[in-house]
């Protein structure tokens, strides 16, 4: 326990320490003041946005955007996962093109998505999948594959039918891989939306982001930069937490 | 149910005449081309406790694969309590060799996870839990989850799961694998009150000789693969034992009867011919 | 003069949009060498903040840039000025629908869904120009933005849109698959600076002989252009892997309303843009000609300019 | 796969998406155009900088980080963190710091890759069974010899799976390099036909992009199966 | 080194004046608050076999890692042929109780780690691997790699990377926990043939009661934790030995006497007062 509280203590203060740099390399005016802001306006200038409530249409955009699209990207990945984990041969075809599906930048399908989805924000939404489906099928297949053998054999000795076996066994056992993989959907959402509207939206934080950018509104820029890397860094913090209790709960001594 | 009258024969029935709870005739199991057990005829009596020894890999798990109707034999057949078995028969309670406790549950909601499936009255299940995890000496780690525990607390989760269900055929396969063994001695003495107090047949698989001598009414040593029965073992312990029965010089006498059966085999089964 | 090391400047939208038309043909022509620069490429970007940046970061900061991202960049405080002209017209830039499309003119657009490329972009002036012209209120019809010219295109041909924003060379090249709504020039007066050339306060101050240049040339380059579309449009078409059949097309067009400007400012054209700006609501604040541009390294004969 | 390409043509249309067969000629044609090879030496420079940085940098740091528990705790959710952060938001501090051109490409590209590859290592070494090492010291190993015959070799099959995950990641940061600002590259290809409308560039420029990083993870992957011999 | 005279005492002197090897003198572990072992005193005498039995937890393998110098005691000194132990010493091997067999090398190349690293001359090893190989009976997987192999294979690979460096003094921890009793016997066996022609002396660590008593010269009992040694029993085997003792009256007495001593030790670890 005090190691943890150690541990998260060194982790605050180098964190700290790094703001404080900045701060101070910003300051003393070692960097230009018009590439770089410091961080302390960054967050009263955000303080600021947040309260007139400016951002608002743009946070909740985004926002949605991005629910819809973890949550899709969860429940047809996991799908896709427990299909293609019962078919093993579909899986060494599928191994290489996983792996290397992540070198591929989604977003030039943006006009093949506007074809099929029409020019809303269907096509946002299957950008933020993109990375995302495929992460939560290489979670769920890991997850699968470390079921424990002598587990279904004991859902088995307990004569549970297929569904209970998933239910009760499978699914609980694989949990903090599928969790893996919800957090790295989650991620991937964020990064894949945010980059499609930074390039092609007319809403949402992305495009409010490259809209100061383009405006040379640095402080804005800065401002939700700042928010968006608090946002995201606090999700995956909290999912990593939850993680972490889970695995450690398992961990066998 | 069968009763059959024999003396100790090669489907290894004792000499007195008793009721057959589960058997095996003529049973063989083939991996691919691998011949892994069989062929093979069992009885087991009915609250017998019986043990299997045999050299690594001669096919014991193979045994109790086909017994519990988790595997299927390529030849002969399995019966319990006189029905042809195909799938885990209601009555037959296992517990494997590997640690099967269920790490996102806690020891509690292990031990009452069959009984729950089976939709059992909770307060019917609240008391049985209560009692196996008192006879099991896990009342204070109810609580706790199996990462808490050591491998010998976690496997007596996984018997006490087992237990609550009231098997009336226990099938255990090197339950104990995970201990050292002196801790594995005294794990039988439990093993040994409970078999006693609930009158069920035990069917034990394990490597130690001392263990499967101080345990059992019988005892199958197995050639190597295809495992097949060389011998079946008659002990004559009381039915009150425990494990106290290892300094006593009889004792001896059974452990050294089985290592002389295995000694050969096992040298086969590790591929050396004889040590110079 | 002594030949000076291979450099590379910046020219907003290279190889997708015309801007970088002078200069292809500038290089080709050895307009650059003969002045003793060695320009080996351009570097480019399809956002107009991005090439205002790329300019900063540049090896030589010169840019042809867009006008709106300056002037945005000099209101933010960045050191860079304004010294010449670029394109000064948006004569090419239309609306387009599909051969069977329901928008054939402006008083069509009332409830229909109209595509253009991003929020306070030239496209979107013009298309609340249009909306004016036509009477009509933002409510009363459904604009999206859609992104570049390419996907206003594939957003027609996919028919998720009535009407989307093209241009050159898309226009010429997909003639028969779309055709033309209205016209950019049908709703305000096309004259509007689209370009301008910049360059930091800190090359202003050492990098002058260079810029004069890059200026001079770019000049002979619009006028080489002029005398010879055909020979200019293929070498344009080469640069930018075209089809010279298609560019040949599009350079008789700017030939025609004068898409090049030779490099004088034409503040007409430049408060038109300012107008615009204003309409999307992008302007910060009032500007000043007079400390936004330096016209020293302008030629002699476009010093004085409109 | 092209069943489902030919079936998305047929549906979507020649203006979202080029068809197989008209992919491959297309391909074929700018395989064969001295352009396409300039462009496509500028991605591939960019992209062996980035990979040679972000695989040194991230190995490195896996190791550095897995050998100091402490450290390695302390730093493991920070580098998660920054791996989820949308990177694209970070071009103008990367343009700040590394200027045009190469420069920024490669910095586009380690940005995307040095995470995982450092994670990978990183959880190799923190997971290395413990008896190894012991066995080292047994066996009077010095640090630099433990680390080259035994820590090296036994974080091996991780640090290959790192490298394929950072393998791709780098070179999609290339491309995002090279879309905001370039002249050349395979990235400047595809944004190019995108503005252009040139659908066939495009997918075949993708199409190509998909080939070289299949076949790449296929030979990584055959090393791994090849020459790795995990525990069983 | 130190010649004493002295009978079986608490440092556990045999009874007849012998070289001491190895020594430990009021050695003491604590791991943060947690006293694991001693104070403890023992001298290991040249050439002979001696093993350690014990509860799981006593402090078994924390004694193991003081005599051999991978870790050190927070009180009292540890000796190693009249040198002070600080880090393992040359002449010392040590077989661990885990897997640790390096999965990146075949088996030959595991065997010659060792050798290798102590830049012994290429001839030279091949000769002292292929012997090793021969002796733990892997010859014929001379060029597999330790994940194609068994459990029981993997620890003798181990055995034989220990072996080749020709150790004067042999520490094994458990080597044998993955195997089955009867391969352990026979396992027994080959270190007994092996401990005969090197002459080196042989500290050994078991749970099993019987592979203590069959192959100890003397067999030192530990408490449970912090572990101290309640008694050192003497066998008194001849050199000349094998597994087929086990068969024999006066292997059941050693065995006895040694269960007789741990079985209240070994409920105190488990947490159980006695068996009812
Ligand atoms: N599913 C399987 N497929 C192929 N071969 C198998 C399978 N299960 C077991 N075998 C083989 O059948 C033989 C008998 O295996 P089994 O597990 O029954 O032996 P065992 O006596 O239980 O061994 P141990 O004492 O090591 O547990 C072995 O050679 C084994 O490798
Ligand atoms: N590095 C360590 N840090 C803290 N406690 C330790 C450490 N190593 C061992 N212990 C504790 O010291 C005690 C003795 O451990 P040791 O491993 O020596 O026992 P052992 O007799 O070898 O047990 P086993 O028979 O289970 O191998 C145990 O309670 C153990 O939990
Ligand atoms: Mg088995
Ligand atoms: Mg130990």
């Amino acid at each position: 326990m005090t190691r943890e509280r150690a541990v998260t203590l060194t982790r605050i203060a180098w964190i700290a320490g790094f703001v404080v740099l900045l701060e101070a390399v910003c300051r003393l005016h070692l960097v230009n003041p018009l590439t770089l802001i410091p961080p302390s306006e960054m967050a009263t200038t955000l303080w600021g946005m947040l309260a007139s409530g400016e951002i608002a249409g743009d946070i909740a955009r985004t926002f949605s955007t991005v629910a819809i699209a973890v949550v899709l990207a969860v429940a047809i990945g996991f799908t896709l996962g427990v299909a293609i984990h019962a078919l093993p041969r579909v899986r060494q075809g599928l191994d290489p093109l996983l792996a290397s599906y992540y070198s591929i930048p989604t977003f030039v399908f943006y006009p093949l998505f506007v074809a099929i989805f029409g020019l809303n924000s269907v096509p946002l939404i299957v950008l933020g999948m993109a990375f995302g489906v495929p992460a939560m099928i290489l979670a769920t297949l890991n997850g699968l594959d470390r079921v424990p053998r002598v587990l279904m054999r004991t859902a088995r000795s307990y004569r549970l039918g297929r569904l209970a076996t998933l239910a009760h066994v499978v699914m609980p056992s694989a949990l903090p891989y599928l969790l893996t993989g919800v957090k790295l959907a989650l991620a991937y959402a964020f990064i894949g939306i945010i980059a499609g509207e930074f390039i092609l939206a007319d809403a949402g934080l992305g495009h409010a982001i490259a809209y100061a950018y383009d405006g040379f509104e640095n402080r804005t820029m800065y401002a939700l930069m700042l928010f968006v890397l608090v946002v995201v860094t606090g999700l995956n913090m909290t999912l990593h937490a939850w993680e972490g209790r889970l695995m450690r709960r398992r961990a066998r001594a | 149910m069968a009763v059959v009258a024999l003396s100790a024969d090669p489907r290894g029935m004792p000499a007195q005449t008793r009721e057959v709870h589960a058997a095996l005739r003529g049973v063989t199991r083939v991996y691919g081309r691998l011949a892994a057990l069989g062929p093979l005829d069992l009885d087991l009596v009915k609250g017998e406790f019986f043990s299997v020894v045999g050299p690594s890999g001669c096919g014991k798990s193979t045994l109790l694969d086909v017994l519990s109707g988790l595997g299927r034999p390529n030849a002969g057949s399995v019966t319990f309590e006189g029905a042809p078995v195909a799938g885990v028969p209601d009555g037959v309670g296992i517990v494997f060799q590997e640690d099967a406790s269920f790490p996102w549950l806690t020891v509690a909601d292990n031990v009452a996870f069959g009984l729950r499936r089976a939709g059992t009255d909770p307060a019917e299940i609240a008391r049985r839990v209560d009692y196996a995890l008192g006879f099991m000496g896990l009342t204070d780690f109810a609580g706790a989850y199996p990462a808490q525990l050591s491998g010998g607390m976690r496997q007596r989760v996984c018997i006490a799961r087992t237990l609550v269900t009231q098997p009336r055929l226990i099938l255990l396969d090197e339950p104990f694998g995970a201990l050292d063994q002196q801790t594995r001695l005294l794990m039988g003495d439990e093993l040994l009150r409970l078999w006693r107090e609930t009158g069920a047949t035990v069917l034990l698989i394990t490597h130690a000789l001392d263990e499967a001598a101080m345990l059992s009414d019988r005892i199958g040593v197995m050639s190597s693969r295809p495992g097949r029965f060389i011998e079946i073992v008659e002990t004559g312990w009381p039915r009150e034992r425990d494990s106290r029965i290892v300094a006593e010089e009889r004792f001896g006498h059974v452990t050294a009867r089985l290592w002389s059966h295995l000694r050969e085999e096992s040298l086969k089964a590790i591929g050396k011919k004889s040590v110079p | 003069e002594a030949p000076a090391r291979a450099e590379t400047i910046t020219v907003t939208h290279w190889g997708s949009a015309f801007y970088g038309a002078p200069y292809a043909v500038a290089l080709e022509k050895g307009f650059f060498k003969k002045r003793g620069l060695d320009i080996t490429g351009f570097l480019t970007s399809a956002g107009g903040g991005t090439s205002v940046r790329n300019t900063l970061a540049g090896e030589v900061p010169f840019g042809e840039v867009a006008l709106p991202a300056a002037i945005l960049a000099i209101q933010s405080g960045q050191p860079i000025k304004i010294i010449s002209g670029g394109v000064e017209s948006v004569e090419d830039i239309l609306w387009i629908t599909q051969p069977d499309g329901k928008v054939g003119s402006l008083a069509d657009l009332k409830g229909k869904k109209v595509a253009y490329t991003a929020p306070g972009s030239v496209t979107n002036m013009i298309i609340l120009n249009c909306l004016q012209k036509a009477g009509l209120e933002q409510k009363d019809l459904q604009l999206v933005a859609a992104g570049d010219l390419g996907a206003n295109l594939s957003a027609v041909l996919n028919r998720a849109v009535d009407a989307a924003m093209s241009g050159e060379p898309l226009w010429s090249g997909n003639q028969g698959k779309v055709k033309a709504a209205f016209w950019a020039k049908d709703c305000m007066n096309p004259a509007l600076t689209q370009t301008v050339g910049i360059t930091t306060a800190e090359f202003a101050k050492t990098g002058g002989d260079k810029l004069r240049a890059l200026i001079e040339a770019r000049r002979e380059g619009v006028a080489y252009i002029k005398a010879h579309p055909d020979e200019a449009a293929d070498i344009v078409a080469k640069a930018y892997s075209g089809d010279p059949k298609i560019f040949r097309e599009v350079f008789k067009h700017f030939v025609g309303f004068e898409y090049f400007g030779d490099g004088r400012l034409h503040y007409d054209n430049m408060n038109r843009m300012l107008d615009g700006m204003k309409l999307v609501g992008r302007l910060k604040g009032p500007v000043e000609w007079g400390q936004v541009v330096d016209t020293s390294f302008l030629p002699k004969d476009l010093q004085a300019s409109q | 796969m092209l069943g489902l390409w030919q079936g998305l043509h047929a549906y979507a249309g020649e203006a979202a998406i080029a068809s197989p067969l008209a992919a491959f000629r297309h391909l074929s044609g700018l395989l064969a155009s001295a352009g396409f090879w300039s462009h496509a030496g500028a991605t591939l420079t960019a992209f062996a900088g980035a990979l040679v940085i972000s695989a040194l940098l991230g190995i490195g740091l896996g190791l550095v980080l897995g050998l100091r528990r402490f450290a390695g705790e302390v730093a493991e959710p920070i580098l998660a963190g920054l791996y989820s952060i949308p990177k694209v938001t970070l071009y103008p501090v990367i343009l700040l710091v590394f200027g045009l051109g190469l420069g920024a490409k490669v910095a586009f590209g380690v940005i995307h890759g040095v995470i995982p590859i450092t994670l990978f290592t990183l959880t190799a070494v923190k997971g290395i069974n413990p008896v190894l090492i012991r066995t080292a010291r047994a066996m009077r190993l010095s640090q630099a010899a433990t680390i080259r015959t035994i820590l090296a070799p036994a974080v091996l099959p991780e640090i290959v799976t790192g490298l394929r995950v950072g393998f791709s990641l780098t070179l999609l940061g290339v491309l995002v390099g090279e879309m905001f600002a370039s002249q050349k590259g395979l990235g400047f290809l595809i944004v190019n036909g995108i503005s252009l409308h040139n659908v066939k560039q495009t997918t075949a420029v993708i199409l190509m992009l998909v080939i070289v990083a299949v076949a790449a993870n296929g030979v990584l992957l055959w090393l791994d199966r090849r020459f790795i011999h995990r525990a069983a």
